[in-house]
C-alpha cells in the first residue's frame, strides 16, 4: 500500500517535471495537444476504469466544452479562464443529460447508447448556426489569462495549458481515492448488491459520467484556445475510438496510463501523415487490436505487474 | 540584385497541405505535390545554373479537417520555417489556416478550396485565391443553362457552408439572368443515398435541377437521377465538377452536362505539353486545381527571386504588381481581395459518341473573360476592400 | 391488535400474465421475532421477497412497514428504510477486501458518498466497527484478503456482516444455507440467532432443521397462498402441510 | 387525402418508398447484428466494414478480377456476386473469428467492441489505402435496369428487387432461428454456451459459423447496395452508427423485433424526408402563432433535414419509456 | 431387461475411471489428483465440504474447467484431450449445480433442447409423470419457474437423452422436503434402469441410502473411499471430515 502511494507521489513529481521542461525540448504546441489530450483520456478513464462504464461517445463533451468555450471567446469576449469554465460546465451539463439517457442500459448497449447521442451532438453541430459547420469555428482569440498574461506568447500558453491539465489530472486522482469512488468501484464489481446496501446507484452514475464528461469539456475547450479553432472532427465518433484507444494502450484503471496513451497516440499521429495518409487508421486499428487480444493491462498497467512481481 | 542573406535561412520552404488520402485526392492530392514540385523544376530550369536559394517542398494531408490543417500549418510555420503554403482543398482548411499565415507573417495561395468567403468575409493580406471559386462556378454554369432554356431550378444542396454558398451565388445568377428559382432541399453531408431529395425535386417540377454539392455527393446525384427517369426529363446542372469526376462517372451518364472549370487539359498547345508532363508521372489528367497550385507556386518563386527576400508583405506585393505569365493563368493579375482575375471557361460535356478516349470529355463552350467571370469587386465585402472606400 | 407489527402485507398479490404466482397472502410480522416462509417449489416465497423489496411491482395489495404504506417505493428507499435482503445467491463486491465490504455499507450513513473531492481517508474513522462486525461473524483475520479467495461458507457470513453494517431493522434473507456444508449451517444458524436480537428477521429456508430452530412464527405458502401459520410444532402437525411440504415420511 | 396535407400523394408514397427501401438495409444489418451479438455477445463493429467489403468483392469481381489474373475475359457478375461475395466475406468473418474473437469469449463483452472497433479500421485503412476514397461504380445488372412506372412514381426494378431479396433473407433467417431446431440450439447457445456444449453440441463450431453468417448478411447487404451507392470504403462505418440506434430501438430480444424495427424506421425517415409531419403541423398551429412557436422545437425535429437524426430521436424517446427496446425482453 | 444386460456388463467393465486428475480455473490450482472408479450401474457421491472440489470434478470429467491434466476413461476410451461436446457425446448427462436453464426457451423447449445421443432414454410422458409441476408449466419461459421448478427441469432433461452416465450437481438443494423425497426415488428407479450414477451432494441423509460408495473429497483430493456397507463403522470418520 504505501509502495503504491509513494509510486504515485513519484509519478506526479515526474510529469511536473516533464511538465515544466518539456516545452524546452520539444515544441511546444505538440504537448499543448498531448496535454489536452491526456487530461480527455484521464477523464475518459475515471469513467470506463473506474465505474467500468464504457461510452462510445466521448467526443460529443470535447466538442460541446471546444465549441462553447470557442463560441464564448470569440463572440463574447469572455476570457479564456471563463471560457474554460464555461466549457467544462456545459460538457457536464450535456454529460448530465447523456448520463441519465444511458444508465438506462448497461454493458454494450451503454456503449451504443452513448455512441449514437453522440452522433446526434455532431449533426446538431453541424446545423447549428456558429459553428461554421464542416468550416468549423475560426479564429478563436486566445486572450489574456485573467486578464494578465497574453496567451499569444507560446511559453505563456503552454504553462496555462498545463496547469489547466495538473489541476484536472489532480481532480481525477482525488475522486478515485475518495468515498466517492469507493463507491463507484463496489458498483462495478457487484451493481445489484450495492442497490440492496441503499446506493441509488443510478445517481452515482450519472455523477461519474457528468464529472467525465465536464472535464472532457475542460479538455475540448483548452484545446480549442491552443489550436484557436473548434471543429467537427472533435465530434466525430472515431475521436471517441481515438480516446478510447489512448487509455487502453496506456493502461486501463491505472492512474497514468492514459497520459502515457494520450503521448504515444499524438505522437504516432503526428509523425505519421507525412507520406503515409490513409495508413493511420490502419496502424490504430492494429494498435487496438493488440491491445485487446495480448495487451490489456496496457503500457502503464503491465509496467506496474512487472514492479510488483 | 539579388541577396542570399534575405532569404531566411538560406532556404524557400513550400508547404503542400492537401488531401491525401480523403474525397479529393483525385482533383488534389498527390497531383497537387507533382504540381508544386514541376513548379520548382521549371523555376529552376528559367533561372538556369539552378535557382539562386535552396528550395524545398514538403507536403502533408490534411484530411479536409481544419483543425488537422491549422495544426500543421502552426507547426510548419513555426517550428519547420515553411515560407508558403499552397493548395488546402477544402473552405475548412483554407478558413483555418489563413489567418495563421497572416499572423505568423507567411503566404498562402489556395487552390482547392471553393468559398467565396476566402475573398470576402475571411479574406486576408498575405492569401490569393488562385484557382476558381463558388460565384465564378454559379457565374458560368448558371447563366449558361438559363440561357439555353433552363429557367426554373431547384437546388439539391449540400448542407454546409460551401454548398449554401454555391445555391445562393447560382440562385441569384439565375434571377438574374431572366429565371426562377423553385426552391432547394438540403442533403446530409457527406450524402449516401439522394433518391428521396431527387424525388423532391421531381416534384417541384422544376426544368433544371442544381447541384450544389461537390466530389462523389455530386457524381451520386448524377446516377441517381437517371436511375429514377428524373432525367432526361429535367435537367442536371452540376456546379462544381472536375473533371475526374466526370471522369468517373463516364460520358454515358454526365454526356450533355454544362460545367465550369478555368482549366482543362485540351485548351490549347500550352494546356497540352503541360499535362501530358503531368499525365505521364500522375497516369492522370490534370485537374484545374493541380494547374492552379502549378501557377501560384510557379509565380511565388518568381517573385522571391525578383525581390530576393521570403518576406511575406514584399514578396506579396511583388505577386500582386507583376502578372502571372504561364499557361494557366496568362497575364492575370491579384486583386486587392486576393482574387486571380483570369478566364473561365464553360464547358460541355462529350456523349459518349462524341468522346474518342476516356479523357476527352469536354466541348469548350464558352470563355468567360477575366472581367466577367468574378464577383465585382464592388460586391466585396472583404476589408482590404471595404476600408479603403 | 395489541401486537407490535413491523411489517404487515394486506391482500398482496402478484401475476405474471394470468399466472397468479401469488395470491391475497396477508402477513403479520411481530417486531423481533424471526419470521421462517416455506412452502413447496414454486410457492411464490421469492416472488413475496421480490415484492416486498420492490424487485416486482405487486399488482394488488398493500405493504405497511412500522405503519407506513411503502407499496410504491423504490427498492433503494426501501433499504433506506432499514429492510434489507440478502440474496439466494452469494452478493459480495470480490476485488473489495474483506474490511472494505463492510466499510461501502457502513459508509452510506455517513452521507458524503458523492463528496468525490474528499480524500477517502475519511473513512478510515469506519475501521474500528467494521472490525468488530467482521469478528462477529469470525472474520476478522481475513479482514485484509481480496474477497474472491474467501470459500463460500465465509462469503455467505460476510454477506451477513455487511447486511448488519445497515443495522437494519428488519433483515430479509433468502434460503441464506442453501449450498452449505453441513458445519457452515451450524455456524450461520448460530450466526443468525446472535444477530436477530433486536430486529426482525424474514427468512425462506427449506432446512426445516433450520427452521424449526430459529422460527419463532412460521408461514407456510402453496400454490401462492398462505396454507397456515404458527410456531413450527403447529405448522408440522398440519396435514395439509405435511402433504403439501414436508412429506411423509422425512426423518 | 395526402394533397391536403399541403403534398402530392406521388410524393409521399415516392418517399415511402425510399425509406422501404433504406429500410430493408436497417432490416439486414441490424438482423446480421443482432445474431452475432444473441450468441457471442459482441457487437460486431466491424459489421459496416464487412457490409463494404461485400460491395467491394462484388465490384472487383465485376471491374478488376479479370485483369488481375491475367483473363481479361474473366467476369464475375452480379449473380454470383450475390453468393461468392457472402461466401468470401463470410470465410474472413470466421477467419477473424478463429484466429482474435475466440480468445475473448472469457472477457467482457466490451474488448469484443474494442476489438472489431479495430478491426473495423484496418479494413476501412486498407480498402482506402488500395481504393481511394472518391467512391467506386457498379453497374445494375443488365436484367433489373430499367424500372416501372407506378403512376404515382417511377419504380426502379433494382430497387424493388433490393427489397423483395433483402425480406426474403430476413425471412427465411427468422424461421431458422424462431422456428427450428437449429433455432433452439442458437438461443440457448446465447445463453449458456458452455453448458449446451456439455449436452453433446458442438458449440465452438455453431459459434464460428454463425458469426460467419452475421457478416455474410453484411456482406449480402453489401452486394445489394453496391448499384445503389458508390462502392466506398467508408460506406459501412457511416451506416453502421444509425443500424446501432436501430438494434437499440428494437432491443436484441427477438429476430424479428429486428427485422420489424429495421423496415419500421426506414419508413419513418421516409416519411420525415417528404417532409409531411412538419407540414401538418404547420397546418394544425396556423391559426395560432403562440402554438405555433412553442411547438417549434418539434416541427425542427421533423423537417427533412433532420431525417440524419430522427432515429436517434426515436431512440431517446424508446429508452425512456421502455428501456429495453420495443422488442426486448427485461431483464 | 435393460437392469439385466446392465448386470451383466457392470460385471466386468469400469464404466468411469478417472486417475490423478488436476484441474485448473485460470491460475488457481483447484483439483490436486483425483482417483475414482465408478462401475456399470453403480451410484457413486462426492461428499466434502465448500469449496472441496466436487463440482470441479464434474466439470473436469467433461472439460469444462481451465487446464486439466491426469487420465480420464470412459468405457476405456481416453478424453482428457477431447472437446466438451465430444466427452457428452459418449454418453454423459450433466445436471449443473447452478441448473443452466435457458431463459429464452420455454420449459418443453428446455426439456427438448438436449440432443439424443443414444437410445433407451425415458420419453416426454414419463418425464411428465415424474414431474408434474413441469406439465403445469410447460409453456412457459423456463427461468420464471421457481428455484424448484428449475432444479427438476434441468434433472429431467437429461433423462430424455438416452446418456448412461449422470452426473448430478446438487440436485436437491432448493427443494422441498416431498420433492427430495420423490428424487430419492427417481435415483433408484434410474439405478434399476440400468444408469450410472455420480452424485455430489450436501444432503448426507438423502444421498446415504443411495449410494454405493462414497468418495470424499478434501482439498481437491478424494480422501476417503466409503462402501455403503462400511457406512455404519466409518461414521465417525465422516462425521469429522463432514460435520454431518
Ligand atoms: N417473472 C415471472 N414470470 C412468470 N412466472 C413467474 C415469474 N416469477 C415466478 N413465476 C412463477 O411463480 C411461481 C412462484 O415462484 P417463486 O419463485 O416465488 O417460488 P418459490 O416459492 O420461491 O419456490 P422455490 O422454493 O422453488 O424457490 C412459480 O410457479 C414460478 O414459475
Ligand atoms: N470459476 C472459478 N474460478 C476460480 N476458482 C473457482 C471457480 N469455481 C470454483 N473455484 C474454486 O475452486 C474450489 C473448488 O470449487 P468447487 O465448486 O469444485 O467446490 P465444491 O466442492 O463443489 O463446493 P460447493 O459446495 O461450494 O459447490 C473452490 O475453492 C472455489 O473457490
Ligand atoms: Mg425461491
Ligand atoms: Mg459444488
Amino acid at each position: 500500500m504505501n509502495v503504491r502511494v509513494n509510486g504515485t507521489l513519484l509519478g506526479i513529481a515526474l510529469l511536473l517535471v516533464v511538465g515544466l521542461i518539456a516545452p524546452l525540448l520539444v515544441y511546444p504546441t505538440f504537448m499543448m495537444k498531448v496535454w489536452c489530450f491526456a487530461l480527455f483520456a484521464c477523464a475518459f478513464n475515471l469513467l470506463l476504469g473506474y465505474t467500468g462504464l464504457l461510452s462510445f461517445g466521448h467526443a460529443a463533451f470535447l466538442s460541446v466544452g471546444g465549441y462553447l468555450a470557442g463560441h464564448a471567446c470569440k463572440a463574447w469576449g469572455f476570457t479564456p479562464e471563463l471560457g474554460i469554465l464555461l466549457g467544462t460546465c456545459a460538457g457536464g451539463a450535456v454529460g448530465y443529460v447523456f448520463g441519465w439517457l444511458a444508465i438506462r442500459r448497461s454493458g454494450i448497449y451503454f456503449a451504443m447508447i452513448t455512441l449514437a447521442l453522440s452522433q446526434m451532438i455532431y449533426f446538431v453541430w453541424l446545423q447549428a448556426p456558429f459553428t461554421g459547420g464542416e468550416d468549423g469555428l475560426q479564429g478563436v482569440p486566445r486572450g489574456r489569462a485573467f486578464g494578465l498574461i497574453d496567451l499569444d506568447n507560446i511559453y505563456a500558453m503552454y504553462y496555462f495549458v498545463f496547469a489547466v491539465f495538473m489541476a484536472g489530472f489532480l481532480l481525477i486522482y482525488r475522486t478515485i481515492h475518495s468515498p466517492f469512488g469507493q463507491v463507484l468501484k463496489s458498483i462495478r464489481e457487484n451493481e445489484p448488491r450495492a442497490i440492496s446496501l441503499g446506493y441509488d446507484v443510478d445517481r452515482f452514475k450519472v455523477l461519474a459520467f457528468t464529472l467525465s464528461a465536464a472535464l472532457s469539456g475542460t479538455a475540448g475547450a483548452t484545446k480549442t484556445l491552443v489550436f484557436q479553432l473548434a471543429s467537427l472532427s472533435d465530434a466525430h465518433w472515431h475521436m471517441s475510438g481515438e480516446v478510447v484507444l489512448m487509455t487502453l494502450l496506456g493502461g486501463l484503471g491505472t492512474v497514468f496510463g492514459p497520459v502515457v496513451g494520450a503521448l504515444l497516440v499524438i505522437t504516432l499521429q503526428n509523425q505519421l501523415p507525412q507520406g503515409v495518409g490513409a495508413w493511420v487508421p490502419v496502424i490504430m486499428g492494429s494498435i487496438f487490436v493488440v491491445c485487446v487480444t495480448a495487451f490489456r493491462r496496457g503500457i502503464v498497467g503491465e509496467l506496474q505487474a512487472l514492479f510488483r512481481r | 540584385a539579388f541577396s542570399q542573406a534575405k532569404v531566411s535561412d538560406g532556404i524557400v520552404k513550400i508547404g503542400v497541405l492537401t488531401d491525401l488520402s480523403g474525397l479529393y485526392s483525385d482533383l488534389a492530392g498527390p497531383g497537387s505535390v507533382l504540381a508544386a514540385q514541376m513548379a520548382i523544376d521549371d523555376f529552376r530550369a528559367e533561372t538556369k545554373g539552378g535557382a539562386p536559394f535552396k528550395i524545398e517542398i514538403v507536403s502533408a494531408d490534411h484530411l479536409n479537417k481544419g483543425d488537422i490543417a491549422a495544426n500543421r500549418a502552426r507547426e510548419w510555420f513555426e517550428r519547420d520555417n515553411v515560407d508558403m503554403i499552397a493548395d488546402l482543398v477544402t473552405t475548412s482548411t483554407a478558413l483555418a489556416v489563413m489567418p495563421i499565415a497572416q499572423k505568423l507573417g507567411k503566404i498562402t495561395i489556395v487552390s482547392g478550396a471553393a468559398s467565396t468567403l476566402i475573398t470576402n468575409e475571411q479574406c486576408t493580406e498575405n492569401n490569393v485565391h488562385w484557382t476558381y471559386d463558388t460565384y465564378a462556378l454559379a457565374n458560368g454554369t448558371g447563366r449558361a443553362v438559363v440561357k439555353q432554356g433552363g429557367d426554373s431550378w431547384y437546388f439539391l444542396t449540400a448542407d454546409y457552408a460551401f454548398g449554401h454558398s454555391l445555391e445562393k451565388d447560382t440562385g441569384a445568377v439565375v434571377q438574374a439572368s431572366g429565371g426562377k428559382v423553385l426552391g432547394a432541399v438540403r442533403h446530409p453531408f457527406p450524402g449516401t443515398d439522394f433518391s428521396s431529395f431527387l424525388l423532391k425535386a421531381q416534384a417541384s417540377g422544376a426544368k433544371v435541377i442544381g447541384l450544389a454539392n461537390a466530389g462523389t455527393d455530386t457524381t451520386n446525384s448524377i446516377r441517381q437521377a437517371s436511375e429514377f427517369g428524373i432525367t432526361p426529363k429535367q435537367q442536371l446542372a452540376g456546379l462544381l465538377m472536375f473533371v475526374s469526376d466526370v471522369h468517373s462517372l463516364g460520358p454515358k451518364v454526365a454526356g450533355g452536362m454544362y460545367l465550369t472549370e478555368t482549366f482543362y487539359w485540351d485548351l490549347n498547345e500550352q494546356t497540352r505539353a503541360w499535362s501530358k508532363r503531368f499525365f505521364d508521372k500522375q497516369k492522370r489528367m490534370p485537374t484545374m486545381v493541380h494547374a492552379g497550385v502549378y501557377s501560384g507556386v510557379l509565380h511565388y518563386l518568381r517573385s522571391v527571386a525578383a525581390t530576393g527576400t521570403d518576406d511575406a508583405k514584399a514578396v506579396m506585393g511583388r505577386m500582386r504588381a507583376t502578372p502571372v505569365n504561364d499557361f494557366f493563368a496568362p497575364g492575370a493579375r491579384i486583386r486587392e481581395d486576393g482574387r486571380l482575375i483570369k478566364d473561365a471557361y464553360l464547358f460541355q460535356v462529350k456523349t459518349p459518341a462524341e468522346s474518342k478516349g476516356p479523357w476527352d470529355l469536354y466541348h469548350l463552350r464558352q470563355t468567360i473573360p477575366a472581367d466577367q467571370a468574378w464577383q465585382p469587386l464592388a460586391d466585396s465585402r472583404c476589408a482590404l476592400v471595404t476600408k479603403k472606400k | 391488535m395489541t401486537e407490535d407489527l413491523i411489517l404487515e402485507t394486506r391482500g398482496l398479490t402478484k401475476e405474471f400474465k394470468g399466472f397468479i404466482a401469488v395470491n391475497d397472502v396477508g402477513m403479520r410480522i411481530r417486531r423481533g421475532t424471526i419470521h421462517a416462509l416455506i412452502g413447496p417449489n414454486g410457492a411464490g416465497k421469492t416472488t413475496t421477497f421480490n415484492l416486498l423489496t420492490k424487485f416486482h411491482a405487486p399488482t394488488r395489495g398493500t405493504i405497511l412497514f412500522n405503519g407506513q404504506d411503502i407499496t410504491t417505493e423504490k427498492p433503494a428507499q426501501i433499504a433506506r428504510r432499514g429492510i434489507v435482503r440478502s440474496f439466494q445467491i452469494s452478493a459480495v463486491f470480490p476485488h473489495l477486501t474483506v474490511l472494505e465490504n463492510v466499510r461501502i455499507a457502513l459508509q452510506r450513513k455517513l452521507g458524503l458518498s458523492f463528496q468525490f473531492w474528499r480524500s477517502e481517508r475519511v473513512l478510515d474513522q469506519l475501521n474500528g466497527r467494521a472490525m468488530e462486525l467482521l469478528d462477529a461473524v469470525d472474520l476478522g483475520r481475513f479482514a485484509d484478503l481480496a474477497t474472491v479467495k474467501l470459500p463460500y461458507g465465509r462469503k455467505r457470513a460476510l454477506e451477513i456482516a455487511t447486511t448488519l453494517a445497515l443495522d437494519p431493522e428488519m433483515m430479509l434473507l433468502d434460503e441464506p444455507m442453501a449450498g452449505m456444508g453441513h458445519e457452515d449451517v451450524g455456524r450461520v444458524t448460530a450466526l443468525i440467532r446472535k444477530v436477530a436480537a433486536n430486529r426482525t428477521i424474514l427468512m425462506v429456508e427449506h432446512h426445516l432443521s433450520v427452521v424449526e430452530e430459529l422460527g419463532d412464527t412460521i408461514t407456510v405458502l402453496a400454490r401462492g397462498a398462505v396454507l397456515a401459520e404458527g410456531t413450527y410444532a403447529e405448522v408440522s402437525s398440519n396435514p395439509l402441510v405435511r402433504e403439501a411440504y414436508i412429506g411423509v415420511s422425512d426423518g | 387525402m395526402a394533397e391536403l396535407l399541403g403534398i402530392t400523394p406521388q410524393a409521399l408514397f415516392g418517399q415511402l418508398l425510399v425509406g422501404l427501401i433504406n429500410g430493408s438495409f436497417y432490416a439486414i444489418l441490424s438482423l446480421g447484428l443482432a445474431i452475432i451479438f444473441g450468441l457471442l455477445n459482441i457487437i460486431n463493429f466491424t459489421h459496416g466494414a464487412q457490409y463494404m467489403m461485400g460491395a467491394f468483392i462484388a465490384w472487383i469481381g465485376f471491374y478488376k478480377l479479370g485483369e488481375w489474373v491475367g483473363n481479361p475475359d474473366l467476369v464475375v457478375n452480379y449473380w454470383w456476386s450475390l453468393l461468392l461475395a457472402p461466401l468470401a466475406v463470410g470465410a474472413f468473418g470466421i477467419l477473424i473469428e478463429k484466429t482474435l474473437l475466440k480468445r475473448l469469449y472469457h472477457l467482457d463483452h466490451l474488448y469484443g467492441l474494442l476489438l472489431t472497433f479495430g478491426i473495423a479500421l484496418i479494413c476501412e485503412g486498407l480498402f482506402r489505402t488500395w481504393f481511394g476514397i472518391s467512391g467506386l461504380r457498379y453497374d445494375v445488372p443488365a436484367q433489373l435496369t430499367g424500372g416501372q412506372n407506378l403512376g404515382f412514381m417511377f419504380m426502379p426494378n433494382y430497387r424493388a428487387w433490393v427489397v423483395v431479396a433483402s425480406l426474403a433473407v430476413c425471412f427465411v433467417t427468422w424461421f431458422v432461428i424462431e422456428r427450428t431446431k437449429l433455432g433452439s440450439y442458437l438461443r440457448a447457445g446465447t445463453e449458456n454456451p458452455r453448458l449446451l456444449q456439455a449436452f453433446g453440441i458442438n458449440v465452438p463450431l455453431m459459434i464460428t459459423l454463425t458469426y460467419g453468417y452475421g457478416v455474410a448478411l453484411a456482406a449480402f447487404a453489401g452486394v445489394l447496395a453496391a448499384p445503389i451507392f458508390q462502392v466506398n470504403p467508408l460506406m459501412g462505418s457511416n451506416l453502421i452508427i444509425v443500424v446501432f440506434a436501430v438494434v437499440v430501438i428494437g432491443g436484441m430480444g427477438s429476430i424479428a423485433g429486428a427485422i420489424v424495427t429495421g423496415v419500421g424506421l426506414g419508413l419513418i425517415e421516409g416519411v420525415v424526408k417528404s417532409g409531411v409531419i412538419a407540414t401538418v403541423i404547420d397546418k394544425a398551429t396556423s391559426g395560432s402563432p403562440i402554438v405555433a412557436q412553442a411547438i417549434y422545437p418539434v416541427k425542427l425535429l421533423f423537417q427533412p433535414e433532420a431525417s440524419a437524426v430522427i432515429i436517434f430521436v426515436v431512440m431517446v424517446i424508446v429508452l425512456l419509456v421502455r428501456p429495453a427496446g420495443l422488442f426486448g425482453r427485461e431483464k | 431387461m435393460d437392469s439385466v444386460a446392465a448386470a451383466v456388463e457392470g460385471s466386468d467393465s469400469e464404466l468411469l475411471q478417472v486417475k490423478d486428475l488436476h484441474a485448473w480455473y485460470g491460475e488457481s490450482h483447484v483439483l490436486h489428483g483425483i482417483d475414482l472408479v465408478v462401475r456399470r450401474g453403480e451410484c457413486v457421491t462426492l461428499l466434502g465440504r465448500n469449496g472441496a472440489g466436487r463440482t470441479t470434478t464434474l466439470r473436469a470429467i467433461l472439460g469444462l474447467t481451465g487446464r486439466r491434466t491426469g487420465s480420464i476413461r470412459l468405457n476405456g476410451r481416453e478424453t482428457i484431450g477431447l472437446a466438451t461436446h465430444r466427452i457428452a457425446r459418449l454418453g454423459i448427462g450433466y445436471c449443473p449445480e447452478e441448473r443452466g436453464i435457458f431463459a429464452s426457451l420455454t420449459t418443453e423447449e428446455n426439456l427438448l433442447l438436449p440432443p439424443l445421443i443414444a437410445p433407451g432414454g425415458l420419453s416426454l410422458d414419463e418425464i411428465y409423470q415424474m414431474f408434474p409441476n413441469l406439465l403445469e408449466r410447460r409453456s412457459s419461459p423456463g427461468t420464471r419457474l421457481s428455484g424448484g421448478e428449475q432444479q427438476m427441469l434441468a434433472m429431467a432433461r437429461i433423462l430424455r437423452t438416452g446418456a448412461k452416465l449422470l452426473l448430478l450437481d446438487e440436485i436437491t438443494e432448493g427443494l422441498a422436503p416431498v420433492i427430495v423425497q420423490t428424487l430419492g426415488r427417481v435415483i433408484r428407479e434410474l439405478k434399476v434402469r440400468g444408469f450410472t450414477i455420480v452424485l455430489v451432494e450436501q444432503n448426507f441423509r438423502f444421498a446415504a441410502p443411495l449410494a454405493d460408495r462414497h468418495y470424499v473429497i478434501e482439498h481437491g483430493r478424494v480422501a476417503e473411499v466409503v462402501t455403503h456397507a462400511e457406512l455404519g463403522s466409518k461414521m465417525d470418520q465422516l462425521q469429522e471430515i463432514l460435520g454431518v
